[in-house]
């Protein structure tokens, strides 16, 4: 326990914060002032979360290629950087739910691409389920429920901190022991922290990834009681695989998980539908459920926003005619790669959202404290959602959405810091508002194909 | 503010709930005024008239009320990015007024409330809205714009109701909670879905009866209805229980609808989407309409009311709380790929893609069960105007259904066109009735409207909400309800002839009753104990609604023992 | 008419309108194509009984074939399209499937669904779930798991307007003589294309007329022709003569059954009184039965 | 017969949508109204004039010259021949259900994904998705043949109903993703977890194969069906030779029995 805490001149602890740095989007968290007006995680948080509440709230300045404006003079720069662009693109999207709605009515008046910063991940899950659908369960239903954990993936702590914590072993759950959840790990060994021994109750099955497509698919062919041909698959011997299968049908709620960011970069939604696949198949005489773990930066909630506002996903173009939707033309990294995009604007107001080294011009809204690789054309920090403003971000379970609160208040001194730092939602109004309303002519493509 | 009143000059006013005999369609034209976003009395000599707008003798109404269609919320969410060849189809560019947006029966937010607006319908409420997710669901209805909207939380399969039941709860403990859900989701209803069926599933129990017990709690069905229904009723909440009966979509399944109505006793409820639960399994192919028992039990309890959700022919996709059922019909998904998800101890989502064919019998047979129970129900007070969007189809085909209910002919036509055998089955051959437009302001106003408790709507009585909407009176009813002359939201003119003018937000509409807080000393532990969200940021603040500037919160009155439900 | 010896009566014979189909049957060998066509073939004399009348049209190259290996065709007739499909599909089912290393194709152009003649179609499901469709060429094919490997069977083939019981009487001085003749004259009209002559050895003796005495009898003996009734006033046969056979012939189109019948008689008016024919002739029903008249001085070479 | 020439001023400024440049329609209008026509650009659009010299008249017959940001290159085609001098960029012949479009050159991303009808020709080597689906559809190609000279990236033929693809080359992983139905022919090496996930259909390539665990392996085996196949590929133009030569002979691998499919690799002689 931190010495500082707890003195009476201190504004009391916090409690039940959420926290806005993953998508497991802990709500439980006890959170104090330390005496240097920093937050202390001083309840049930992981590293990273204590991490990211305790870095200070800096001083932090509009810039303009590098020289220190004040915010009019970023958002007329910024504005007239976009404005005069042809093939604009909104990346980024690490904010709370009013963030990505600012910046995709934005990117509705531009006319541009939208793409979030980890919609790599995002969409393994996604293109899955816009061809099979999914049988999911959420965290609730998980914690009480799941018997069995079949969890594809590595890093776990990283990727899903507190994941064995809260969801796995809770102390208390309703319709199992508590903690008598077991499982299996099927992925690398060599992976890094959080690779070392397995859980109790938990056997490592050391895997290769980029071949869970088919270490999914034989398990179904088990489950479904068939024998898929070969020793082995993915490095895993088809016997100890089949005790993973036998476990699943004697499960009676049984969780098949993956952390989407460790699957194959170029084929994790291949990997998705099988797992889906393999959920599917242990439905028809048991219960089981999938869980997609990961996620940073509200990508998820990001997505969510574009879907109902405009019924596409991410890797839309907006505003230039209909939304169209095309994950493979639209994936903003490919756009940069290739010189498509000629004005990027790039909105990090959470973590995950590296700002991208490209040439491309480009406009970053972010907190303060987010690595640049070189000086963007137009900087503008913003207030760090769940920390300096309040608002909302959806969980990596897609069911709850969870209250950002507001913890850091200006100083009386009225000094500058970043909790008096505009909100991404309100920066990019100002834009919007920069902008000429009167919508670009649409054309309308005689064969609707993509 | 302003002080000067708008004139709707000379319009002939169809409004059963305002007018005291409720047929002024067949007196002559009179005036209405509206001030301040509301309809006016009749104002003094001399006061200050601003806009003047000659109705030339057209029908007015007021806005038109969906008691039942799911316009937002995961699982409407959920289905638009299932299906993005439905918003590849059907999309429309910002044009300056309008946001974009895509789909036709999972339209996304924007599009939604321009749609409602051009049909003349200035509320919508979203019947399935789970606790465990209602915050999701009010961040996508802030974004709906133009109408008012409301949610029915979704409880009967929530682990602590069931817990609680199964441990003996009193009635006052369940009232305190479902109270403390209306309070904490900002709801404006109660929703019940497949009670127990849902937690049931969970279980790997794959179907269950209104007497069965529950595989873990032992409790039935039965009690977790009337024990939710009481609740209402004991809160006085307008809105009596919004009950999906157990068995949707089952042939034989009307035993059990009727068996609910018989269970509640007399006590108040909503059967919601009666179609899907009025199957019979006679005939060769196990499979009959039993619309006309089903309108029986209904006539014979004024306790009860209905909305019908009909279906329309094509492709829509159908979307439940019920993952028991949909689970089950997943097989017959449309194209292929369907979602199911149990949900925080509190319910579940299940989304089955389907398509409607006219030339399938069963599919042609729920055409016709669902128009007959629009007809045989005699009272037009007690069964309202749905599709179950989009289960049934999407809401834009209300125009169509309304000239199906008002024009017999149009209707036969139809049926002669379908599955042939479906008319030897049915009896909507040999059905006279026609909707009045007066009845039909009732199933789509006046009636909702009443049933929600929502007293400033609905009509056109001074003080109401001047949610107004003016018609030509064209024989072809589908085109006149398509595309009304002039729709008013907020006495603000939002379309015309069918096209989007202004746009605007509306209200959230919510029920708050009295309850005992100290609920909560026992759901605290609950939500730290077993639920992944605590109980404090489980609950949705009045500022969570208001903050995004997007409209207000509008209380319904609770009602009290001098109110009658009816 | 008298040519080379031999008389030429002036008749027809009168034919019917019919639905017909090809298959191409290949095999590893040209003997078990040709096992095959037999038996598909076989027991498809006359439509009286047999359900169709069928036969071999003619072997054929590994050039020739869909598949590149030897094979056959054969011609099916029946009275309309769904009786020749039940046929096609049990004949197929029963002799083609059955017979070690076949295939089976359509040996007509694709036609519409109102032709439609069910080949793999219906036989698919000899395959319990393990059949495997293929498109090719905009032709879809079924392969079915057999004990030697995998019957490959065109989904469908199609019937086309044909012509059945075109024919010729021999009448001759011996029964020998008779044969002899109807052998020839039978190898002869086999090798125009698009005919085929459904009977044994492609020669029939019971020629038939239609009606009996007898209730529930639709054909009865040809008694004008049979020569030990000659002495009755009814007999159309002339003193000496004491044996006759007849050929029929189906072919595709009317033209078909003609350049067959021509065949025939050039083959019999060549061989020569000498051969011991006397004369030929040709059945009919008085032309109100048929449309098809085939006028034998009409069709001389 | 007339031919319209499309020759390019200079390079293109950035991904030009050139869908609108489809034989039949272009046949209905004059050469002025052709260089009048808008192409999206980014976010907006740009004119035919602006990026392309025109030559020639309107016809059966579309002649372009080619260039890597050109995308949607005959994407829904119905009938007449569209000939691209050199690359294509993405989605060539989506949707196409008819005629002839021939690329000299390489395609892009996902070309002749959910194609009906007709033939696309790619004289080079095709990238990811080649005769793919549309995002989210369950049903890929459902007609019509890709004949490709060159090698093709991921997932060739993905969710494939119907229809045959040829690749001379080697084709990337996940070959015939999801494969409903349709053949795939190989002419040089399969990729990684080629038929992955596939229900039903025919992948046909040379040489030995380590498949994926739930294909059953079902030996050597004589197989009429192929002879039958090579004889038509005989009779088509464009065809890779590699892609030829068919003995009827192959070792059969039944699957994707992880998923419930009864597709076949044939490892042919």
């Amino acid at each position: 326990m931190d010495n500082e805490i707890g003195e009476t001149d201190l504004p009391p602890p916090m409690s039940d914060v959420v926290c806005p740095f993953c998508a497991m989007a802990c709500d439980d968290l006890t959170v104090a002032h330390d005496r240097g007006g920093r937050l202390r995680i001083t309840g049930n948080g992981c590293a990273r979360a204590r991490t990211l509440f305790a870095l200070p709230a800096l001083p932090a300045h509009c810039f303009i290629k590098g020289r220190a404006v004040p915010l009019d003079a970023a958002l007329d720069a910024a504005a007239a950087l976009l404005r005069n662009a042809a093939f604009p693109a909104v990346g980024g999207l690490a904010a709370d739910t009013e963030g990505v709605s600012a910046a995709l009515a934005l990117a509705e008046r531009l006319g541009a691409v939208v793409d979030h910063a980890a919609s790599d991940s995002l969409f393994h899950g996604l293109r899955a389920l816009q061809v099979t659908g999914a049988m999911t369960a959420t965290f609730g239903e998980v914690r009480n429920r799941a018997d069995l954990f079949v969890l594809f993936g590595s890093e776990f702590d990283r990727h899903a901190p507190r994941l064995f914590d809260r969801l796995v072993r809770p102390p208390t759950a309703l319709f199992r022991d508590a903690g008598a959840a077991r499982g299996f790990l099927i992925g690398p060994s060599d992976g890094g922290p959080g690779d070392g021994p397995a859980p109790d109750g938990f056997e490592r099955l050391t895997a290769d990834l980029i071949h869970a497509p088919a270490i999914a698919a034989a398990l179904s062919q088990m489950v479904a009681g068939d024998r898929p041909h070969g020793d082995r698959v993915g490095g895993i011997a088809m016997e100890d695989l089949a005790r993973v299968a036998t476990a699943l049908r004697d499960a009676r709620f049984g969780v098949i998980g993956w952390v989407a960011a460790t699957l194959d970069p170029a084929a994790g939604d291949v990997a998705v539908e099988a797992f889906n696949r393999l959920v599917v198949t242990a439905n028809a005489a048991t219960r089981c459920a999938g869980l997609s773990l990961g996620g940073k930066g509200n990508a998820l909630g990001a997505n969510y926003v574009c879907a109902w506002q405009y019924g596409v996903p991410l890797r839309s173009r907006l505003g230039a005619g209909p939304p169209e939707h095309d994950p493979l033309r639209y994936r903003l990294k490919s756009l940069l790669a290739e010189d498509g995009i000629d004005a990027l604007l790039w909105l990090s107001a959470l973590n995950g959202a590296e700002v991208p080294d490209t040439r491309t011009p480009m406009v970053v809204l972010a907190r303060p404290g987010q690595p640049l690789p070189h000086d963007p054309e137009v900087l503008i920090p913003v207030a760090i959602p769940g920390l300096d403003h309040a608002g909302s971000i959806h969980r990596g379970d897609g069911v709850a959405a969870l209250p950002l609160r507001r913890l850091r208040f200006p100083k009386s001194s009225g000094k500058p810091s970043a909790a008096s730092l505009p909100t991404a939602a309100a920066v990019l109004s100002a834009l919007l508002d920069r902008l000429p309303a009167s919508p670009l002519p649409v054309l309308i493509r005689e064969t609707a194909h993509v | 503010m302003s002080d000067a009143y708008t004139l709707l000059r000379g319009g002939r006013v169809c409004d059963p709930a305002g007018a005291a005999d409720g047929t002024a369609l067949h007196g002559p034209p009179r005036d209405l005024y509206l001030k301040d976003g509301h309809i006016a009395a009749t104002p003094p000599e001399g006061a200050r008239i601003g806009e003047v707008v000659d109705l030339d003798g057209r029908i007015v109404m007021a806005g038109a009320i969906d008691i039942h269609s799911h316009i937002g919320g995961g699982k409407v969410n959920l289905a638009r990015l299932l299906l993005p060849e439905e918003h590849r189809e059907h999309g429309s560019g910002p044009d300056g007024l309008r946001r974009s947006g895509s789909g036709l029966f999972t339209p996304s937010s924007f599009v939604t409330g321009y749609r409602y607006a051009e049909m003349g319908y200035t509320a919508a409420f979203e019947p399935a809205m789970l606790p465990s997710n209602a915050r999701h669901t009010h961040l996508e209805l802030a974004d709906v714009p133009i109408i008012d909207k409301g949610c029915y939380a979704v409880l009967g399969n929530d682990d602590f109701l069931l817990e609680r039941l199964a441990a003996g709860a009193t009635q006052s403990e369940v009232n305190d909670y479902v109270a403390w859900i209306l309070h904490a989701t900002q709801a404006v209803g109660v929703k019940v879905v497949n009670p127990g069926g849902i937690s049931a599933f969970k279980f790997n129990q794959r179907r269950l009866d209104l007497d069965e017990a529950h595989p873990h709690y032992g409790i039935t069905p039965r009690r977790i209805l009337t024990t939710l229904a009481t609740a209402l009723s004991d809160l006085g909440v307008p809105h009596p229980l919004h009950v999906h009966c157990n068995n949707l979509g089952i042939p034989g399944n009307e035993s059990v609808t009727r068996d609910t109505i018989t269970a509640l006793d007399g006590l108040p409820a909503h059967l919601t989407h009666l179609q899907f639960h009025s199957y019979g399994t006679e005939g060769d192919r196990r499979f009959s309409s039993a619309a006309a028992e089903i309108a029986e039990s209904v006539n014979r309890s004024p306790n009860i009311s209905v909305d019908v959700g009909q279906i329309i022919f094509g492709q829509t996709i159908t979307a439940s709380a019920d993952i028991m059922s949909q689970f089950r019909n997943s097989g017959l998904a449309s194209p292929r790929k369907w979602v199911c998800t149990d949900i925080e101890c509190d319910g579940g989502c299940g989304l089955v893609p389907f398509r409607y064919r006219d030339k399938a019998f069963v599919n042609a047979l729920q055409w016709a069960i669902g128009l007959e129970l629009f007809l045989l129900i005699e009272d037009p007070w007690r069964v309202y105007l749905t599709t179950d969007h989009p289960n049934g189809g999407p809401f834009t085909s209300y125009p169509h259904l309304i000239r199906l209910l008002m024009d017999r002919s149009f209707r036969n036509e139809q049926l002669a066109r379908i599955n042939p055998d479906v008319a030897a089955h049915s009896r909507l051959g040999s059905i006279d009735r026609e909707y009045t437009l007066e009845e039909i302001a009732i199933m789509t106003r006046a009636g909702p409207a009443r049933v929600l408790g929502l007293r400033d709507r609905g009509h056109l009585r001074p003080g109401a909400v001047a949610d107004v909407v003016v018609y030509d009176d064209l024989p072809d009813r589908e085109a006149m309800f398509a595309a009304p002359a002039l729709v008013f939201k907020n006495g603000r003119l939002v379309a015309r002839n069918g096209q989007l003018t202004a746009t605007g937000w509306g209200d959230t509409i919510v029920v708050r009753p009295e309850f005992d807080s100290a609920i909560e000393r026992r759901l605290k532990p609950w939500f730290e104990d077993h639920q992944t969200v605590r109980l404090g940021n489980f609950r949705i603040a009045d500022g969570e609604i208001l903050d995004h500037g997007r409209g207000g919160l509008s209380i319904v009155p609770t009602l009290t023992a001098s109110d009658s439900c009816f | 008419m008298l040519l080379n010896g031999i008389h030429i009566e002036n008749t027809y014979a009168e034919a019917f309108d019919m639905k017909a189909t090809r298959l191409i049957v290949t095999a590893d060998t040209p003997a078990w194509a040709r096992h095959a066509g037999m038996a598909a073939t076989g027991f498809a004399t006359s439509v009286i009984a047999c359900g169709c009348e069928a036969g071999i049209e003619r072997e054929l190259t590994p050039e020739e074939t869909p598949d590149g290996r030897p094979g056959v065709s054969l011609l099916f007739f029946a009275t309309g399209r769904s009786v020749l499909g039940k046929q096609v599909e049990t004949r197929l089912g029963q002799c083609i499937l059955t017979c070690p290393g076949t295939a089976c194709f359509s040996g007509v152009p694709r036609g519409s669904k109102e032709d439609l003649i069910p080949m793999g179609q219906k036989l698919r499901y000899f395959g319990d779930g393990q059949q495997m469709s293929k498109l090719v060429g905009g032709r879809r094919y079924w392969r079915i798991p057999v004990m030697d490997g995998e019957f490959l069977c065109e989904e469908s083939s199609w019937s086309v307007p044909a012509v059945g019981g075109g024919n010729l009487l021999i009448l001759a001085d011996a029964r020998m003589a008779a044969l002899e003749a109807a052998e020839a004259a039978a190898d002869a009209m086999r090798t125009v294309p698009n005919v085929v002559l459904p009977f044994p050895g492609g020669v029939v003796r019971s020629g038939s007329k239609v009606g009996a005495k007898y209730k529930g009898m639709p054909a009865s003996t040809n008694d004008a022709y049979c020569p030990t009734l000659r002495g009755l006033p009814r007999s159309r046969l002339p003193a000496e003569v004491e044996s006759v056979l007849e050929i029929v012939i189906d072919g595709l189109t009317a033209a078909d059954v003609a350049a067959a019948t021509t065949a025939g008689l050039k083959c019999l008016i060549e061989r020569g009184r000498g051969s011991g024919v006397w004369g030929v002739t040709a059945g009919n029903y008085g032309g109100k039965l048929g449309r098809h008249h085939f006028h034998l001085h009409e069709l001389l070479p | 017969m007339s031919v319209l020439s499309f020759r390019l001023k200079g390079p293109l400024p950035g991904r030009v949508d050139a869908s609108p440049l489809l034989p039949h329609r272009l046949a209905a209008l004059t050469v002025t109204e052709i260089a009048a026509l808008p192409l999206r650009l980014g976010r907006g659009h740009v004119v035919v004039g602006e990026l392309f010299d025109l030559s020639g008249g309107p016809g059966d017959t579309v002649e372009i010259e080619g260039d890597g940001r050109l995308d949607f290159v005959g994407a829904g085609q119905s009938s007449g021949t569209i000939r691209i001098a050199g690359a294509v960029g993405h989605r060539a012949g989506t949707g196409m259900s008819g005629g002839v479009l021939v690329v000299e050159g390489s395609a892009g991303l996902a070309a002749g994904a959910a194609m009906r009808g007709g033939v696309l020709t790619i004289g080079g080597d095709a990238g990811n998705e080649l005769g793919g689906a549309l995002p989210g559809e369950r049903t890929g190609m459902m007609g019509g043949r890709i004949l490709v000279r060159g090698s093709c990236g991921d997932r060739v033929g993905e969710r494939m109903r119907r229809g045959l693809i040829a690749v001379g080359g080697d084709t990337g992983a996940y070959a015939a993703l999801h494969m409903n139905a349709g053949s795939l022919l190989i002419g040089g090496r399969p990729g990684a977890a080629t038929g992955h996930g596939m229900r039903n259909g025919t992948i046909l390539f040379r040489g030995e194969i380590d498949p994926l665990p739930g294909f059953a392996d079902c030996g050597l085996n004589q197989l009429p069906f192929l002879s039958l196949l090579d004889n038509h590929l005989s009779e088509l133009d464009g065809v890779p030779p590699a892609c030829r030569g068919l003995t009827g002979r192959a070792r059969r691998w039944l699957g994707d029995r992880g998923f419930g499919g009864r597709g076949e690799l044939l490892s042919c002689l």
